[in-house]
Parts: C-alpha cells; sequence; structure tokens
C-alpha cells in the first residue's frame, strides 16, 4: 500500500489564473447586473395583480435560485477534496459558503419584504420560504464548524462532510416541507405558479440571473484568492507574487 | 532480513509551516529507529503520517515492499501507540487488556500473567481510572505481548514508566528485533540498550528544513 | 421608460418602501461581502510582511551565532 | 492474525456497553431531561387537555431531540481524549463498521428507553389514545435516526472540547424532516387517518440513514483525530 498526494492543481497557478479572470468577471457582473436592475426596476411594465411591488423579483429569484446552486457547488467541492484529495477544492469551499450565506439571507429578506404588501405578513410559514430559512440553517451550521477549528485545514475538511450530509438532506427537506405546508394549507406566493411570464419582465430577469451569477463569480473567486493567499502564506511563490505587486 | 518499511521523499507542514521535507530512510526487520527533535519538531507528526493519521504533503510510504501479502493488509502487520494509551478508565485493568486483544484478533492470551508481567500483580480488577498514568501505560503496553505486528511505532512509549518499566520496555525491545520485528520510536531519552542495529534519525524541525 | 417622473419612481406605484427596502438591504449585504473580502487581503498582506520580517529576524539571528 | 470484522464489532461494541453500564447517569440523565421537559409544558401553557393533546406529540418529539443532543457528547468524547478513537483508526476493520457498532449501542442506550418512556409522556401531556401506536412507532423507527445523525455531529466536533452549541447549529436543522413526519403521523392519527404511510417514510429513511451515516462518521472522525 502505498499513498501519494500529487499537486494535481498548483495553488500558484490557480491563484494567477483567477487573478486574471476576476477583473473582467467583476465588470462582467457589474455591467450586467447594472442593466438588468434598471431595466427591470424602471423599464420593465407594472405587474396587473401585485403592481410595482413585483419588481422584487429582479433580486429575490436570482438570490433565491443561486443560494441553492452554490450550496451544491460547495457538496460538490467537498466531494472532489474528499475523493481525490485536492486541497484547492477543500479551500472552494471556505471561499463559496459565505457568498451562498449572503445570498440566502437576501432571498429570505426581499422574500419577507415581498409578502407584506402581498399576505400582510411579513413572515408567512410558506413551503418555499420555510424551505429558505432551513437552507439558511444549513449555512450557517457549515460556516460556524469551519470557524470552530483553529487549523483552517481541519475546519474545511470537516465543514465539507457536513455540506455533503445537508446536500443529501435537502431534497428530503423539500419533500417535508412540502407536505407539511399541504397538511397545514399555508399561503402559497401564487407569482411562481402563475402563467408564462410575458417577454417584458422575462428578458429583465434573465439579464438580473445572469448578472447575479457573474455576481456570485467574481466574489467566490475573490474569496478563493484569499484563501490561496492564507494557507500559502509561507511559500516562496508567495512572495515572489505579492512582492512583485508591490513594485508595480 | 527485508525491508519493511521505505519511506522517500516525505514532506509535512503544521499551520504552514515546514516541518520536514524531503525525508527519504527505510527500515528493515531487526532495525530500531530512533527519531530524534526537540519540542515541536515533528516527531510525533511523522509517525502519525507514517500510520496514515495525519495527512502527508508529499512523499510515498511503502509498508512491507518486499512481501505483497504483508503489504495488503499493512495495518494489521503494523502497530501504533501514540501518546494516549487508549486505556479505559471505567473498565478494570483486566477488562481493558481482553477487550484490547479481542479488538486485535487474539483470544488465547493470560490476561492475569500478562498484567503481572508488566509489574501491575495485585491490581488486575481495579478500574483503570484509579491507577496512576504509568500504571495505564503499563496496561496498554500489554499488546508488545501478544501483538503479532511485525512493525511497532511507538511515539514516546517509556512516558510515565518508572526505571524498572523501562528496563522491561527495552528487554521487549530485544526480543522483539532478535524474532525479525523492527521498531520507529520516539524518545528525548538515550536507549541503555545497545543494540549495533540501530539508526538515529535528526528532525530539525521549524523552517530550517523547508525549501 | 415605465414611469413619468422621478416623484413616480421613487414611489413604485405606493410600494416604494418595500421595494427601496428589499433592493437596500440586498445590496448593502452584497457591498459589505465586497468589503469584507477586501479587507481579509489587505490584512493577509499585513500578516506576509509580518512574517517577512520574523524570517528576516532568524536569518541575522543564525548568521551572528556561525 | 487478525480480528473478523465481526469479533471487532462485538469487542467495540461490549467495550461501549461495560463502559456505560459503570456509568448509569449518562443513560438515565438524557430521558430525566425528556420528563422534565414534558412536566414543563403543561405548566406553561395550561393543563386544558384540547390544547396538550394537540401539542403532545411535537413536544415529546422536540424533546426527544434536545435530549439527543445532550447525550451526544458521550459518543465519542471520551474515546477521543483516551486514545481508543485514534486506536480505532488504525483498525485494519473499515471505520465505518466500528463507528456503526458505536451507534448501534448508542441507540440501544439513548433512543430505546425513550420508546419505552414515550407511554409515560403521552399520560402525562394527555394525547388521546388513538395516538400511542403511532408514537410509539415513530419513536421506534425515528430514533435510529437520531442516533446515526447526531454521531455525524458528535465525530465532526469531538476535537473542538465545547460541543454543545455548536452541535445545535449543525444538527438541529438536519432533524427537521424526522421531526416533521413523525409529529405529521400522530396527528394524522388523532384525526382519524392512516398513520402508517407516514410510518413507512420514516422507516425507509432510518434505513437510508443507518446504511450511509457509518461512512459520514467514519469520515469525521479520521478528520478529527488528524
Amino acid at each position: 500500500m502505498w499513498r501519494w498526494l500529487h499537486p494535481y492543481a498548483k495553488p500558484e497557478v490557480v491563484y494567477r489564473l483567477l487573478g486574471r479572470w476576476l477583473p473582467w468577471v467583476s465588470i462582467g457582473a457589474a455591467a450586467v447586473l447594472a442593466t438588468g436592475l434598471v431595466w427591470g426596476l424602471a423599464f420593465a411594465p407594472a405587474d396587473y395583480q401585485q403592481g410595482d411591488s413585483y419588481r422584487i423579483i429582479f433580486v429575490h429569484v436570482p438570490t433565491a435560485m443561486f443560494s441553492m446552486s452554490l450550496y451544491i457547488a460547495m457538496a460538490v467541492a467537498a466531494f472532489v477534496g474528499r475523493v481525490w484529495q485536492l486541497k484547492m477544492a477543500d479551500w472552494a469551499l471556505a471561499a463559496i459558503a459565505p457568498i451562498g450565506i449572503v445570498f440566502t439571507f437576501i432571498s429570505l429578506f426581499t422574500g419577507a419584504v415581498w409578502g407584506k404588501p402581498m399576505w400582510g405578513t411579513w413572515w408567512e410559514w410558506d413551503a418555499r420560504l420555510t424551505s429558505q430559512l432551513i437552507l439558511f440553517f444549513l449555512y450557517i451550521g457549515v460556516l460556524a464548524l469551519y470557524h470552530a477549528f483553529s487549523d483552517n485545514r481541519t475546519g474545511a475538511k470537516a465543514a465539507g462532510i457536513l455540506a455533503m450530509v445537508g446536500v443529501i438532506n435537502i431534497p428530503i427537506i423539500r419533500y417535508s416541507v412540502d407536505w407539511w405546508n399541504s397538511l397545514h394549507q399555508g399561503a402559497t406566493l401564487t407569482v411562481f405558479e402563475r402563467p408564462p411570464m410575458a417577454n417584458s419582465m422575462l428578458i429583465p430577469l434573465l439579464t438580473c440571473m445572469l448578472g447575479f451569477a457573474l455576481l456570485a463569480g467574481a466574489l467566490v473567486m475573490q474569496r478563493m484568492r484569499n484563501e490561496i493567499l492564507r494557507q500559502e502564506l509561507r511559500r516562496p511563490w508567495v512572495k515572489m507574487e505579492l512582492q512583485q505587486g508591490e513594485q508595480a | 532480513m527485508s525491508t519493511v518499511l521505505a519511506v522517500s521523499h516525505l514532506a509535512s507542514q503544521r499551520a504552514g509551516r515546514t516541518l520536514f521535507a524531503e525525508l527519504t530512510f527505510d527500515l528493515a526487520q531487526g532495525e530500531v529507529l530512533h527519531i530524534e527533535g526537540v519540542n515541536g519538531a515533528g516527531k510525533s507528526t511523522l509517525l502519525r503520517s507514517l500510520v496514515g493519521l495525519v495527512q502527508l504533503q508529499a512523499g510515498h510510504i511503502t509498508f512491507f515492499p518486499e512481501q505483497p501479502d504483508l503489504q495488503q493488509n499493512w495495518r494489521a502487520h503494523t502497530l501504533f501507540m501514540g501518546h494516549k494509551a487508549g486505556v479505559k478508565s471505567e473498565l478494570t485493568a483486566l477488562e481493558n487488556v481482553a477487550l484490547q486483544a479481542q479488538l486485535c484478533g487474539v483470544d488465547n492470551i493470560d490476561a492475569w500473567q500478562l498484567l503481572e508481567t508488566v509489574g501491575l500483580l495485585g491490581l488486575e480488577d481495579l478500574p483503570a481510572g484509579q491507577l496512576s498514568a504509568g500504571q495505564q501505560r503499563r496496561i496498554a503496553l500489554t499488546k508488545l505481548w501478544y501483538s503479532n505486528a511485525l512493525l511497532w511505532i511507538l511515539d514516546e512509549p517509556f512516558t510515565a514508566l518508572d526505571t524498572f518499566g523501562i528496563e522491561l520496555l527495552q528487554q521487549k525491545f530485544a526480543e522483539h528485533t532478535a524474532n525479525g520485528g523492527a521498531i520507529i520510536l520516539t524518545s528525548h531519552q538515550q536507549l541503555t540498550w545497545q543494540t549495533e542495529r540501530l539508526k538515529r534519525l535528526r528532525i530539525a524541525g521549524g523552517d530550517d528544513a523547508g525549501y | 421608460m415605465q414611469f413619468e417622473s422621478w416623484q413616480a419612481f421613487i414611489e413604485m406605484g405606493g410600494y416604494g418602501f418595500y421595494v427601496w427596502l428589499a433592493f437596500g438591504v440586498s445590496f448593502l449585504a452584497l457591498a459589505l461581502v465586497v468589503v469584507q473580502g477586501l479587507r481579509a487581503r489587505s490584512k493577509l498582506e499585513q500578516e506576509f510582511v509580518k512574517e517577512q520580517q520574523r524570517q528576516l529576524r532568524l536569518a541575522r539571528r543564525k548568521q551572528e551565532v556561525s | 492474525m487478525q480480528a473478523t470484522s465481526w469479533q471487532a464489532l462485538q469487542a467495540v461494541m461490549r467495550r461501549d456497553l461495560m463502559v456505560v453500564m459503570r456509568r448509569r447517569s449518562d443513560v438515565l440523565n438524557p430521558l430525566l431531561f425528556v420528563l422534565m421537559v414534558v412536566t414543563l409544558f403543561p405548566l406553561a401553557v395550561g393543563p386544558g387537555p384540547d390544547i396538550l393533546g394537540r401539542i403532545a406529540a411535537g413536544v415529546i418529539w422536540v424533546a426527544a431531540l434536545l435530549s439527543a443532543l445532550l447525550g451526544s457528547e458521550r459518543l465519542f468524547r471520551e474515546d477521543y481524549l483516551d486514545g481508543t478513537l485514534e486506536q480505532l483508526t488504525l483498525q485494519p476493520q473499515p471505520l465505518a463498521l466500528l463507528a456503526f457498532g458505536k451507534v448501534a449501542v448508542h441507540w440501544l442506550l439513548s433512543g430505546l428507553p425513550l420508546v419505552i418512556l414515550a407511554p409515560l409522556c403521552a399520560l402525562l401531556l394527555k394525547l388521546p389514545l388513538e395516538g400511542w401506536s403511532a408514537l410509539v412507532a415513530t419513536l421506534l423507527v425515528g430514533t435510529p435516526i437520531l442516533s446515526a445523525v447526531t454521531a455525524i455531529g458528535a465525530a465532526l466536533t469531538v476535537s473542538l472540547g465545547r460541543g454543545g452549541a455548536l452541535l445545535s447549529l449543525l444538527l438541529l436543522p438536519l432533524f427537521i424532516p424526522l421531526l416533521i413526519f413523525a409529529s405529521g403521523a400522530v396527528e394524522a392519527a388523532l384525526v382519524g387517518t392512516e398513520a402508517w404511510p407516514q410510518v413507512l417514510l420514516l422507516a425507509g429513511l432510518s434505513l437510508l440513514t443507518l446504511l450511509l451515516s457509518p461512512f459520514a462518521v467514519a469520515a469525521a472522525i479520521r478528520v478529527s483525530v488528524n
């Protein structure tokens, strides 16, 4: 039996690659997001049922969507880190988790604010909102576990195991919450089950989705660079990298 | 005498600091490897990474390279003892020994005899929690008397033992190596037992070792 | 443009408070994440400088000894 | 020579049973905790049978979840401190199997007593008789999930020294489906519809959890002894 650890993806390579891409992704995110939001806020027509309050959708739906995708991405990173022993993947988890939790928070908050004019209450035990709240708790668990360890490496591995357990649980949680909601006849936000959206609303929404996707990408890349630096601070390549930066 | 362990280009870090790098050595049957180094040099980390408790930064470890059947199941032929004794304080010395042996797959041991051998006569049915640290360690050390492991990896085996205990342990080491076993150990003490098959490995530790 | 005046845009057909609250808090949260990332970066750079100084001290000490 | 997997599993389970038998308070305290939580509710919401009966199943299940967290430390903490856990990871047998043995013993001494205690709690909370069988059935098939998932959390936090509050952050969200289906089953029984679909569903989840969780526990132990 022999074990080996191959430096499959070299940290310095990834660090530089991310550094090269980060400005472009950031600019792209800012441009697309600004376009989508201005379009959605000012140019899209008002909803015939909800009036202008529906414009919250342009933040709510993309963040809700990507909050889930980010959790799955985190679990996939953890899985890759475990199976192929890639430390890069372990670190990616630490980069994704804070972004995911912020997206989840935003979707929850906007959902609640939207609920007030629609249902007349800030919080309704609606299936989607409840699932989102549980997802928020799952994120909190992963982040809390990561920060509980003084050694980041161990923390990332432990949090990765939890993220994998969580991702197996998500469908079960979703199903149970849906069932529970049908049992108790709660309110549902009907906007999701309406006939297909008019293009004049759909296109700005899709633009916002792309904008938020790019934003999530940029934020994760920024954090990933930080994470690589933190783990590799005493390596010679960091010295070259940072000192070059100072001279430039 | 065949090789029991071949290690090449081993490297390890803790908290971003290099403990050792490019560590290469091997060990044959009948040999003893004494790993030396100051506190924090990474002796324990080295031993723990050999058996897979700590993840390696780089390097290859091959157990029993010349005996494929042993290599397949190297864990069964390797015995590791860390700083902690692995003795349950609620259970008596006797119960501890019996359960330990069962876990190793040895069922025909005379636990009473073993405990007498390691100097715990008359303490057999006291809860281990009432015994001293050295006595608890002796309970754990009974493993050496019945284990069939070829390679012993012992982290500070002499800790908490009195001179009689240390003497006894060294006799056991001599017996093990004479029977074709091999030992890797860390200790701040010099061995009083003389053997020409003693190898020494010094880990400098800290940043000196790296790059 | 859907709205006739700035005033109408701010009012959002009576839902202004909710819409702007949702957008405001969302972008505040995002801004905080960005700022936190940037601060973490500069903290790492400081730590790097400290580490360089520590190594320098070690190297100097070694020279004195030898 | 090497122990067969079965021998090793037996040794692990025997050791845990023997240790707990010398520290019976570890078994008793979580049960007493459940009993006390159950006592608190009538005092807090009033002793009327209508309201108590309605919330009884939920209260008992929430108390069970909390008591599982309370008793979770003893799963691995002692083993971690005295070095037993380290030795287990070095056994030639699969660690997941040994972890399963520990979870099984933990269930035997925390889940099973809870099932036996449930009728008493139901009595105290004036749960109508129709709900009793559903409550006991959900506890019987649900508590293994409780033990198995708790073990994952306990293994992840064992090296931290201060598990408590962190552990509840990690685990309580994962218990939500269990809580929903279990109290849903009792509620179904109370309104006169069939409870067995939920009980069967819980049984399925239980099997799935028992099958998968040992691997997560094993991975978590390996991270923790690092």
